[in-house]
């Protein structure tokens, strides 16, 4: 077992799949490491890094893409207490405050150089029953197309949205560890070939079984209810939050270098040259331009107390207005509005720009407890049948960057985003 | 016989080192644009590194995929990389196939990359590769007219199909100022058939990887090596058509040819990084109505400039 | 390679066009005889133009229209079964029996 | 290149051609079938090629890539087992079929075996076969040049004339209908 490639390997960065759970957050920070490379596909990995607890129904899926891993495979459980399944008790286990990347690329080497023996497959196969047909050429079951081949129905018929031919669509579930959507939620899709028909956007699975976390750069927003919190922790936080967004948004349009600087600038504190520097190249790149007039949502539906959302739909709704701490600042929200992805990615941009002014004005000003603070972070049930409504007609691509600019954020505590309650 | 081998030998060794060279140059300038703290030791590594886990790692399957045709796709791009680099001259006379119809037989070669692309996307039975398949299809359809057009009006001065004779009529006066419209659209179209970022959907991340989505082991180190190989055999006849090929001072020719062509691919390299994937729908409304005019502009101009 | 040679292979590929033409329940697979029968003609005009017209350029130019009538066959055949198919929702010959009339 | 080397060549081009070609309608897969006829192309535009006619070879390659692509397409739109999961048989009159084109394959290899063609080959260099090719097509028969351009042009506006859904009369499927699977309930159904 110890060939020269095998060595070689060993030391690559380990191709690892993230299955983001409740320290998806922290898991931002892991990906800048360079022992480990996170990649899009399961297929591509010899690591499954389990980055935090997962709730139940996550639990089979979860066991499903372990499966796709080709071998030789390990995974690697990162998170306190007892692993959620049992396949993961034989996993390699890291604490809450350990360091993920040395157990992982040390799981990576061990696997590739054959010392610790491949994972089995955990999941339970569905045995799809083998299908013969019944017709006279063995055809199907009625008609030319009946029956169940393979154990799946086949696919219904539909008039194209934008040409009126009859044509099959597919019914698929995506998600939920599609690395293109938020940690743990999936969609119902209908496929017209490459266009989304009606969708339907699952719940928070995390909400909903109560696992609700805090992702660490969002806590001033947390403590700022019921604490004193220097405004400029505050903006930084929020700068944080954007750029990683922005981040994954890149990463959608295929700028991963480009995705791990804003990573990097978003994790590490940051200087405001770093970030000009960095919004410059993002904007000559023309990702922030994509989406003109996709999945617009009006000002009416957007309605009051969505924050990033609203006010690219145009509605000046914005908490720091009418927090006293804010005000010797020379507070003015910013808007956009079309209400569409690119409005929605430059407010952002935008709302990084007007941070890091406020962050130079505020000093050490302090801001007390008592008013709604500003909260980034979007639940996913705020706006869950909207956004369907939204996707429905756009060719896949872009209902994925569509679904990326609403940049929800599962497992938030339900009192993040009070209604702001200001006309 | 020693002559066919010696040909193969010839192409092999300039499709490794051009894979070999493209993915240094990805693994540089991906961390110059991520500001990675590396290395030279680590740039020129990691590519390898990379390559050999993909190498030791089995292969997977999907269910019930068609498996021939599958396994055929990387195979057959690699044949067609290899055949664009056979018509490429490296000095006047001298190429593996210096065929008086090279760049008809480029084209051709270029025009069937949809085949393996799509190939790999519908084999393994699996939704998303399929959509990688048909952005591939879309993609290729349209921008294979002005891609061929653009060839033809560079091939209009020399009077000639091959491309030695392509590149000995450009001494006096580059493509790239003859025919001005050349170079730019086909630095739009060749990465569009190569699937390369800004023109990835077939393999974009929105689709998890697209046609690569379900691949893996050594099908996925010979799929990666085969797409690198189109982008160097693109940017070595790119460099012959429209860059002078072999003419340059003081070096002798062959390493201009090379270093013209590591120049495309840098080129390439450096947008793959910095620039953001064009949305299908917008690509292929620009092809036939930005780039198919801007195709046929550029053979008029070449015409009147020639009469 | 003799002429003899070439212009079997051409019969056998317009052989099964005329098969696959006749015996396909799809349009689509009906265009894929015919297609093959192009092909076939194309294979013996060229080998004709090769071995008995002395090289006159007139052969190669018969190639160059066979090329553009199984162009034209191909988008138009195309069109027609578009058409067919969103008027008809028929996609197999056996469903349009109105085209009778 | 030596004589051997071109007729064992053409031996190998000529079966795969004919086998390709017959593969079309022996797969279940409609893509499959595409996939065939498209290697039924290659192989006669190398047999193109090997007869010095390597612009036309080389060009019924890059026009069938793209022309296969479309008819995979299409194969995958309105088939109903793109993917040759279903095993299937969709055909009529399948012994006259298989009977006519024997005939039409006896008949014609037998024209082509019987007749006695002139012995006249072609001796040019494959260079001077393009540039003959040019200069006739711009040249003797630009006239059929310019026709076959007109007739393309032709193609292109009734093609999208033909698919398009909105018509003078309102969308083209108003009141369409999937005729039923029996074919003689859509007789009495009139």
């Amino acid at each position: 077992m110890t060939n020269p490639l095998r060595h070689l390997a060993a030391g690559a960065p380990a191709p690892t799949y993230l299955l983001r759970g409740a320290l998806d957050a922290d898991a931002d920070a892991v990906r800048l490491d360079p022992r480990l490379r996170v990649v899009d596909s399961p297929r591509h990995a010899t690591v499954l890094l389990v980055a935090g607890r997962l709730p139940d129904p996550l639990l089979t899926p979860a066991a499903l893409t372990h499966d796709a891993l080709p071998h030789p495979r390990a995974s690697v459980w990162w998170g306190d207490g007892d692993p959620p399944a049992r396949w993961l008790r034989e996993a390699v286990r890291v604490p809450a405050d350990g360091d993920p990347a040395a157990a992982v690329c040390d799981a990576h080497a061990q696997a590739v150089l054959g010392r610790r023996p491949s994972e089995p497959a955990v999941g339970t196969v569905v045995d799809r029953a083998a299908w013969d047909g019944v017709g006279p050429y063995g055809h199907g079951g009625s008609g030319m197309t009946g029956g169940t081949p393979y154990g799946r129905s086949l696919p219904d018929r539909d008039d194209d949205p934008r040409d009126g031919l009859t044509l099959d669509v597919l019914r698929v579930t995506v998600g939920p560890f599609f690395s293109a959507l938020p940690p743990g939620l999936s969609i119902d899709v209908r496929l017209y070939g490459d266009l989304v028909g009606a969708c339907e956007l699952h719940e928070d699975p995390f909400a909903t079984s109560g696992l609700s976390f805090v992702a660490p750069h969002a806590e001033p927003f947390e403590r700022a209810r019921t604490e004193r919190v220097a405004v400029a922790n505050l903006e930084q936080a929020r700068i944080s939050h954007h750029l990683r967004a922005l981040a994954r948004t890149l990463r959608l349009h295929g700028l991963h270098a480009l995705s791990d600087r804003a990573l990097r600038v978003a994790v590490a504190p940051t200087s405001s040259r770093s970030v000009e520097r960095l919004l410059r190249l993002v904007a000559a790149s023309g990702a922030p331009r994509a989406g003109a007039g996709t999945a617009v949502l009006t000002a009416e539906a957007a309605g009051l107390g969505l924050g990033v959302v609203a006010r690219a739909s145009g509605v000046a709704d914005d908490a720091r207005e009418h927090d006293p701490a804010y005000a010797p600042l020379g507070f003015e929200p910013v808007t956009q509005r079309r209400g569409d992805v690119r409005a929605r990615t430059q407010q952002r941009v935008a709302e990084i720009r007007q941070s890091l002014r406020l962050c130079q004005a505020a000093g050490d000003a302090v801001r007390e407890p008592g008013p709604p603070v500003e909260d980034p972070r979007l639940p996913v049930d705020a706006l869950r049948e909207p956004v369907a409504e939204t996707l429905a007609g756009l060719e896949w691509g872009d209902a994925v960057l569509a679904l990326d600019s609403f940049d929800f954020a599962v497992g938030t505590p339900r009192a993040a985003r009070a209604p702001a309650g200001v006309p | 016989m020693t002559a066919l081998l010696f040909a193969g030998v010839a192409v092999g060794a300039a499709l490794s080192a051009g894979v070999l060279t493209a993915a240094v140059f990805d693994a540089a300038v991906g961390a110059t644009v991520a500001r990675t703290a590396g290395g030279p030791r680590g740039v020129l590594l990691t590519p390898l590194r990379r390559a050999a886990v993909v190498a030791v790692q089995r292969r997977t399957t999907t269910e019930r995929p068609d498996a021939r045709a599958w396994a055929l796709a990387p195979a057959l791009l690699l044949g067609l990389a290899a055949v664009m680099l056979t018509v490429v001259p490296v000095a006047p006379g001298v190429a593996v196939a210096d065929v008086p119809h090279g760049v008809v037989l480029f084209g051709a070669a270029a025009a069937t990359v949809l085949i393996p692309v799509f190939l790999q996307g519908w084999s393994p039975n699996s939704a998303f590769p399929l959509l990688g398949g048909y952005r591939m299809f879309a993609q290729g359809l349209s921008s294979m007219i002005p891609f061929a057009l653009v060839l033809i009006a560079a091939a209009l001065p020399a009077e000639s199909l091959a491309i030695g004779d392509i590149v000995a009529s450009q001494q006096g006066l580059w493509n790239v100022v003859r025919t001005p419209l050349g170079l730019p659209v086909y630095l739009a179209t060749a990465p569009a058939l190569a699937f390369w970022q800004p023109f990835s959907g077939p393999a974009g991340s929105d689709l998890a990887g697209g046609v690569e989505l379900e691949a893996s082991g050594p099908h996925l180190l010979a799929w990666r090596c085969a797409q690198y190989g189109v982008l160097v055999g693109m940017s070595a006849v790119g460099a012959a058509v429209f860059l002078g090929g072999w003419a340059g001072p003081a070096l002798p020719g062959p390493v201009w040819v090379v270093l013209k062509t590591l120049f495309l691919v840098f080129v390439l390299v450096v947008a793959r990084h910095l620039v953001a994937r064009v949305r299908m729908e917008r690509f292929v409304v620009g092809a036939w109505v930005v780039l198919l005019p801007a195709a046929l502009a550029d053979v008029f101009i070449t015409g009147w400039w020639l009469l | 390679m003799t002429l003899d040679a070439l212009l079997v292979v051409a019969a056998a590929l317009v052989g099964i066009g005329v098969y696959g033409a006749l015996s396909q329940q799809s349009f689509v697979m009906i265009m894929m005889g015919i297609e093959l029968i192009i092909n076939g003609a194309l294979l013996a005009a060229v080998a004709l133009w090769a071995y008995s017209s002395g090289g006159s350029p007139k052969g190669q130019m018969l190639g160059v229209v066979i090329l553009t009538v199984m162009a034209v066959e191909a988008a138009l055949g195309f069109a027609v079964m578009t058409n067919v198919y969103r008027v008809r929702k028929a996609d197999i010959t056996e469903k349009t029996k109105r085209l009778r009339g | 290149m030596t004589s051997w080397a071109v007729d064992s060549a053409f031996a190998v081009f000529a079966v795969a051609a004919v086998v390709t070609g017959f593969l079309v309608f022996r797969t279940d897969s409609m893509v499959r079938a595409s996939f065939w006829l498209l290697a039924s192309f290659v192989n006669v535009g190398l047999i193109l090629v090997l007869l010095n006619a390597r612009f036309l070879g080389f060009s019924v390659v890059l026009m069938m890539a793209g022309e296969m692509s479309v008819m995979a397409i299409f194969m995958v739109m309105l088939m109903m087992n793109p993917a040759g999961l279903n095993p299937m048989t969709m055909v009529h009159q399948h012994r006259a079929s298989v009977a006519a084109g024997v005939t039409a394959f006896l008949a014609l290899a037998g024209v082509g075996i019987v007749v006695d063609f002139p012995d006249d080959p072609a001796r040019q260099d494959p260079a001077q076969v393009t540039a003959e090719l040019g200069v006739e097509e711009l040249g003797d028969s630009m006239l059929v040049f310019q026709t076959a351009g007109a007739a393309l042009l032709a193609t292109m506006i009734g093609g999208i004339a033909v698919t398009s859904r909105r018509g003078r009369y309102g969308t083209a499927d108003e009141g369409s209908v999937p005729p039923p699977l029996d074919p003689p309930d859509a007789e009495s159904a009139l």
